[in-house]
């Protein structure tokens, strides 16, 4: 907590933000129906709840970028500017929003000062100074990217340090960050905590949001908890020990099963066998996957290991070897050969790869197994809506129906549409690539929980994950270091084995 | 401030002697467009006729309907050094800028078609436009003596298209009062005056009279037209559509004879070729004319702009004379 | 202030999507023009008398079939997140290639006097081709769709016209102009043709996986990818429909007007893009319907016709045209309460 | 095949970023058709000894003044994001109007006989107040732009069509022509603020936060809009000034052209578009410069100038300027090997 005084005793007492009866309504869709939030200076404070519960409708009503239907927000007590002053908005908060807001043309360099680019005599923007400027903002971050890349260019953990560098540098005295580590890995996530505390002892006043609720714990003061649309409760987050915030957040207790994997029987024939696999992310990559087995890989930023996943399901090309999938050759290159073959795949962006924002929840979840839901390519509007309800509810999606358009669903829910989708096609091996991205903590558990059932029903699954809480669950997790597996660890490690081995520290 | 100034000017400044000429050299030809069968006989009587006459014409250039692209063909027949242009101005304005810079160039002009409204030419050939829609009403109004016309308007923005209808409109109102002339507006394109005419026939099937003032691009889809309302009745029977037509091209001859259209003004496409050149060649030797009658069965006369005018005749073309060997349209295939 | 426990509450629920106006509101994009619709036709019953007869309704139908075959084409492009200007020039070239190759030198042609069944093929091949050319160099060179196909467009206009060295052609055999003058219950085959091409392709869109991946692509190329639609093969395949619908367009339009003049086609796609981007089209790829599609045809052509029954002065037509068009829009997004996009 | 140890590795460097080959990779989409520009260059003076002549030089520099007027106004508003088709027609509309306002009712102008400063300075007015009206339906109401400004094209077609009976106007004073008579330094003044247009925006886009917005809400205008940037009011401004732009340049049509006919600027937005988008500026928004942009315009320019040089036969120059242009676009393709949007 800031240990700075305020010039009146007073204002400690104001708080610094306050938002009160916030609704919002999307046609038919209540996002909020009883917002409320109070932020005091120099906390730090926490806003959890389940996908679709509110909490990024919340943020961008706090950050100005729309009006609530109804209630106030006033920051210090002062009603908060109109809409159109964005200077004003820009004094009193920043933010890191859930969805990417860079402008994917425009360079790294620029996108960190857009709008506030360094400009001399007459307004003439300095590019040199942009440049010096955005290279030393990105070595504080230790985030090594050409300062000149496009940022469409990025990889998506790259772009998240991005925005988050470009939010804290803003020098606001209250930040917003809505799921800035559901794309970090740990020394990622690491830093920016790092950096956190220092600005937090400096005085400003954050609002975290995050379903990993360990770091909840970790940085946060104080939590408010929202589900299905209303305020539920704030409290410190001493008085609300996990348990208790889950039960908050889901209304009803959720028995988070320490789950032990019980291993493959060791009868299980092979079904995914790779030799020398190679190619300009990884090198001479072996790996065999059982049946019913779960694998997991681990690496750092830049190990290849989302290319040697992606390999599989057809979206990155190896330059060498070759792959046996339950007998025949695994196509590489072609998504469609390799669905046929039997692979599904959650990719590793939702946003780029994974979903199609203009088409409904039941065409994106159903989009890659049309040909097996009629007869010459044609699908009745009828089966198609029945078999997407049903992933709706397998899958506890928070939304309208299957007609809604994804681009309407909160981040987690889609996150859980990609997930649909790899599911319908009843896959011989699964391929998820940062399957949990998002996703809230009962969400997970389901989610996850499918992961188990696949062992029953003897599909393979390869997870690429920077969250310990999904490898965990694997049978065995290799991790890869420079494009080479380093290391293998059978399930029961310890997270501080994994943790050295994926950071290069010690290998073996 | 010397410098600025001495660097200033005018793109009119460069007047050359342009007296050297002896009636040699090149002479280059600017069509308006080349989409219309009209321009395209015309196109094809330049070469011929410039051998006839002895002219060293370069290929045609064609600027496509557009005024600006017009000026720059100009522009660019000047920079390769012609010694005379034969132009058929798009617009009878917008070619002042085209003329200006020949006439500083020192070359003469010969206008076809079209009458520049200002500007140098040498001389312009054309038949008049005004006779035309004149031609048509007159026609017209001693086959019916009362109901409604049609007139299938070109492009409101062209001159040619302007006169005709301006023409026809007058005349009718002056001469048959009885006739309710009806408007399609048709920017010489076959399918707009097809839906047009049909959905007027629509509203008025006691429709008694058309004017096409393009045969060209209207003749196929007024026949067309006509036909799919079982109105297309031959001259002589009985509900017959009186119909006059513009251009003189083969089609529309064919359609005399068989009866579907009664008559069409022929445009004489071949002595726009022949008297162009004719006249830019004697424009490039000097030679000057007067107003009065030609050897040729037509009269020059002085526009009130000062500038001269061959008014060269175009015949209607009827049933009776509609195999007259001497007709352009008779001449091509 | 902590530990407020908020009161118990009832859960929220989602309204029940199949109501009305949930259904309603989702199809607002391709239900947009139907209000404007409704009025011009009330207003133009008003305005003429002759509005509201069955042969004027045909007349504009039968007018706007050859432009609803190309819209159709078009939308195809644009719902994948591509462009085809080329398309008003097949609407020019293909049928004349068949006419070049029917009719005998006399008459302009190239003298190979083919069977007319068989030229009437290779205008759809023609049409195909083009298609295929276009779809080629975006898919594969990878070349900017729409100046890829300005530049055939000027390509083709200029082959028409070099070819027919810009003579009209004329005297095709009678099933060159058929679709245009065999009429099927009192309406023309063309109108009937082209309501079965948006009746398929509407079907298709909706049902078919294609169709599906058609609007997959258009919205998320990369996604579309992913989820397994092997992107460039079905780009292509539009590209190659889309030619050979538009060279059917070509064939009405020639039916139509009865010849073929070096200008067919010119300047339609203005017209074809109008007709689509207000049915709900958009240019960005990945939205719109065939319903929609047709709304802005009927629009369009109900207001051509409209304007020519009221006998308007000819100076102001294209002045009042435009207007209407602009008040359609307004109405659309007035009573569905969206942005276009 | 636990624990294996790698060999240490040299991290995988990222290539030094200022080097010159990544400079020139970035650039590649500004300097894509400078090559096929010398080629033509090469080719034009082989073709024909004239063209490289300082006097036809400038002829091409002189015609396409006022396309690249227009194309620097259209280049503006597809940087940000959005369409404006009607430019054409307030190349065509603001002229007539400054010059109704001067001639006299005998030259069929409206008789108020303003003075010649005067009706300049309103054609300018004309021209920013459709840009404005087009912002206002686009940004406010938030209709299509690319349909509201195709019904403007309409309406403004119309409106000059109908206000001056179709006739040609002429006869207004010197000053409406001065741009394209005046010379200095032997080239038209016109080409001189053509120039200077496009240097002053190409400095702005580049270097001030106004140009680098443009940019901003091109590539995405939610983000544009958290950074701050207002949005709307940007856009309206884009829209104004590419009215006004556009209205200069038709003030420079009209001195070329020496009168202003009812079709003035008719289909030139194809040609704007071409230019536009094979310099390198998207449809999509947010990606283009000035410099890219005037290649296209030169490009068009210099193409057109050699096929009247060349004596191509006239019925086959079309389809060779439609060739020529898919030829440089590959050329562009090939020599900077990226995939064009
Ligand atoms: N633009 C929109 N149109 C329609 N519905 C929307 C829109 N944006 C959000 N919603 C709905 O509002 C609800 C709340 O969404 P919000 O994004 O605030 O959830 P969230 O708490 O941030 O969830 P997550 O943890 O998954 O990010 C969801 O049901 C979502 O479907
Ligand atoms: N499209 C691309 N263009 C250029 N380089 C790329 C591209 N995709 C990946 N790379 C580079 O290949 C290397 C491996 O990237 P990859 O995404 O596989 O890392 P990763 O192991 O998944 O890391 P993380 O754990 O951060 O997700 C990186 O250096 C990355 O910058
Ligand atoms: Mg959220
Ligand atoms: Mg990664």
């Amino acid at each position: 907590m800031s240990s700075q005084q305020r010039e009146t005793p007073d204002t400690s007492l104001v708080p610094l933000v306050e938002a009160h009866g916030i609704a919002k309504r999307y046609g038919p869709t209540t996002a909020l129906q009883d917002g409320r939030l109070t932020v005091l200076a120099g906390e730090s404070h926490a806003l959890v709840g389940r996908n679709g519960a509110g909490k990024s409708t919340l943020v961008s009503i706090l950050t100005g970028l729309q009006a609530p239907d109804e209630g106030t927000v006033r920051f210090d007590g002062q009603p908060a500017p109109p809409l159109t002053d964005r200077d004003a908005w820009r004094t009193k908060v920043a933010c890191v929003y859930q969805k990417p807001t860079v402008v994917p043309e425009l360079t790294v360099a620029e996108n960190l000062f857009i709008n506030r680019q360094p400009a001399g005599r007459g307004g003439v923007i300095s590019w040199r100074r942009l440049r010096t400027e955005a290279a030393e903002l990105l070595d504080t971050w230790d985030v090594h990217v050409d300062p000149e890349a496009r940022t469409a260019d990025l990889k998506v953990e790259d772009r998240q340090m991005v925005e988050i560098a470009r939010a804290l540098s803003f020098g606001a005295r209250f930040i917003v960050l809505d799921e800035p580590t559901a794309q970090l890995d740990s020394r990622e996530i690491e830093r920016l905590f790092t950096r956190m505390r220092a600005l937090q002892d400096s005085g400003v006043t954050f609002l975290f949001i995050s379903h990993h609720l360990q770091e909840v714990y970790e940085v946060c003061q104080k939590v408010t908890v929202l589900r299905d649309a209303r305020w539920i409760t704030t409290a410190p987050v001493a008085d609300l020990p996990r348990q208790a915030l889950i039960e908050a957040m889901a209304g009803e207790s959720v028995a988070e099963q320490a789950v032990t994997p019980r291993g493959v029987e060791p009868g299980q024939p092979v079904l995914l066998a790779a030799e020398g696999l190679t190619s300009a992310a990884y090198e001479n990559i072996d790996l065999t996957v059982r049946r019913g087995e779960v694998v997991g890989l681990a690496g750092s930023s830049g190990s290849g290991k989302i290319e040697l996943a992606e390999s599989f399901a057809g979206l990155h090309t190896p330059t060498g070897g070759s792959a046996q999938l339950d007998g025949g050759r695994l196509p590489f290159g072609d998504v469609q050969a390799a669905l046929t073959a039997g692979v599904a795949c959650v990719p590793r962006d939702r946003h780029e790869q994974g979903l199609v924002s203009g088409m409904t929840i039941g065409d994106n979840a159903t989009m890659s197994v049309l040909r097996r839901l009629g007869r010459y390519g044609f699908v009745s509007g009828d089966r198609k809506r029945g078999f997407a309800t049903e992933l709706i509810e397998r899958l506890d999606i928070h939304a309208e129906g299957p007609e809604q358009p994804v681009s309407d669903l909160s981040g987690g829910n889609a996150q859980k549409v990609v997930m649909a989708r790899a599911l319908a096609s009843d896959p011989k091996l699964l391929v998820l690539i940062n399957p949990t991205a998002g996703v809230d903590v009962k969400s997970k558990e389901s989610l996850l929980a499918r992961m188990d059932s696949a062992r029953e029903d003897g599909t393979a699954v390869l997870v690429v994950s920077d969250e310990l809480d999904d490898l965990r669950r694997c049978d065995r997790v290799l991790v890869l270091f420079h494009g080479r597996v380093v290391a293998e660890h059978p399930a029961g490690w310890h997270d501080h084995e994994l943790i050295a081995s994926i950071e290069g520290v010690e290998h073996g | 401030t010397g410098l600025v100034l001495s660097a200033c000017g005018s793109t009119k400044d460069t007047v050359s002697s342009g007296g050297d000429s002896d009636g040699t050299g090149k002479v280059g030809v600017v069509l308006p467009l080349l989409t219309s069968p009209f321009w395209q006989a015309y196109n094809d009587y330049v070469p011929k006729m410039a051998k006839a006459e002895g002219v060293d014409a370069l290929k045609t250039v064609n600027s496509n309907s557009d005024p600006s692209q017009q000026i720059t063909d100009i522009n660019n027949q000047l920079n390769q050094g012609v010694k005379g242009l034969v132009v058929a101005p798009l617009d009878s304005a917008a070619i002042e800028a085209g003329l200006d810079q020949a006439e500083r160039k020192g070359v003469p002009v010969v206008a076809v078609d079209v009458a520049p409204e200002k500007g140098k030419v040498a001389m312009v050939v054309r038949a008049n436009n005004v006779a035309y829609g004149e031609q048509a009403c007159e026609y017209l109004g001693k086959q019916i003596p009362s109901g409604k016309v049609v007139q299938i308007m070109g492009d409101l923005a062209s001159v040619n298209g302007r006169d005709r209808s301006e023409a026809f409109r007058a005349c009718v109102k002056e001469k048959f009062p009885k006739l309710k002339v009806l408007e399609i507006p048709a920017k010489w394109e076959s399918d707009t005056a097809a839906s047009k005419l049909d959905t007027l026939l629509n509203a008025n099937p006691d429709l008694k009279g058309i004017y096409m003032q393009a045969g060209g691009v209207y003749l196929a889809p007024t026949l067309q037209t006509l036909k799919s309302k079982g109105l297309l009745k031959k001259l002589g029977q009985p509900g017959h559509i009186a119909i006059v037509s513009n251009d003189g091209i083969p089609q529309e001859f064919d359609a005399i004879r068989k009866g579907e259209i009664d008559a069409t003004v022929s445009q004489p496409a071949d002595l726009y070729a022949k008297y162009g050149m004719y006249y830019i060649k004697a424009a490039m030797a000097g030679k000057t004319f007067k107003p009065g009658p030609t050897d040729h069965d037509s009269e020059i006369v002085k526009l009130p702009n000062g500038l001269l005018e061959d008014q060269l005749s175009a015949p209607l073309v009827t049933k009776d004379n509609v195999d007259d060997p001497d007709l352009w349209g008779n001449t091509v295939g | 202030m902590a530990d407020t426990k908020a009161p118990p509450l009832a859960p929220l629920r989602a309204p029940d999507p199949r109501s009305a106006k949930t259904v309603l509101l989702r199809r607002a994009r391709e239900l947009a023009l139907v209000p404007a619709l409704l009025l011009l036709m009330v207003l133009g019953t008003v305005v003429n008398d002759s509005f509201l007869t069955e042969r004027n309704l045909i007349s504009i139908l039968g007018a706007s079939a050859a432009l609803a075959m190309v819209v159709l084409a078009e939308s195809l492009v644009l719902i994948t997140g591509k462009f085809d200007l080329s398309l008003e020039s097949v609407v020019g070239i293909a049928p004349a290639i068949g006419a070049l190759l029917v009719l005998p030198v006399a008459q302009s042609g190239w003298g190979t006097e083919f069977p007319a069944a068989l030229a009437l093929l290779a205008i759809l091949v023609v049409g195909a081709a083009v298609g295929a050319f276009n779809g080629l160099l975006v898919v594969k060179l990878k070349l900017n769709a729409f100046i890829v196909t300005l530049a055939m467009l000027i390509v083709l206009r200029g082959l028409l016209v070099g070819s027919t060295k810009g003579k009209t052609l004329f005297g095709m055999p009678d099933s060159f102009y058929s679709l245009a003058t065999t009429t099927f219950l009192h309406v023309p085959l063309s109108v009937w043709v082209a309501g079965a091409c948006f009746a398929v392709a509407g079907m298709v869109l909706k049902y078919h996986r294609v169709g599906r991946a058609l609007y997959a692509i258009g919205g998320n190329a990369d996604a579309a990818r992913a989820a397994g639609i092997r992107v460039e093969r079905v780009m292509l395949g539009v590209f190659v429909v889309a030619g050979a619908l538009a060279a059917v367009g070509g064939i009405m339009q020639t039916g139509y007007v009865g010849a073929i003049s070096a200008n067919q086609g010119n300047n339609m796609i203005f017209t074809v893009f109008a007709a689509a981007v207000i049915g709900g089209i958009s240019l960005d790829g990945g939205k719109g319907t065939m319903f929609g599609a047709l709304t802005g045809v009927l629009l369009l052509g109900v207001v051509q016709n409209l304007l020519t029954l009221a006998q308007v002065p000819s100076f102001w037509i294209q002045a009042i045209y435009g207007g209407i068009i602009l008040v359609a829009l307004m109405i659309a997004r007035v009573t569905t309460g969206r942005a276009q996009d």
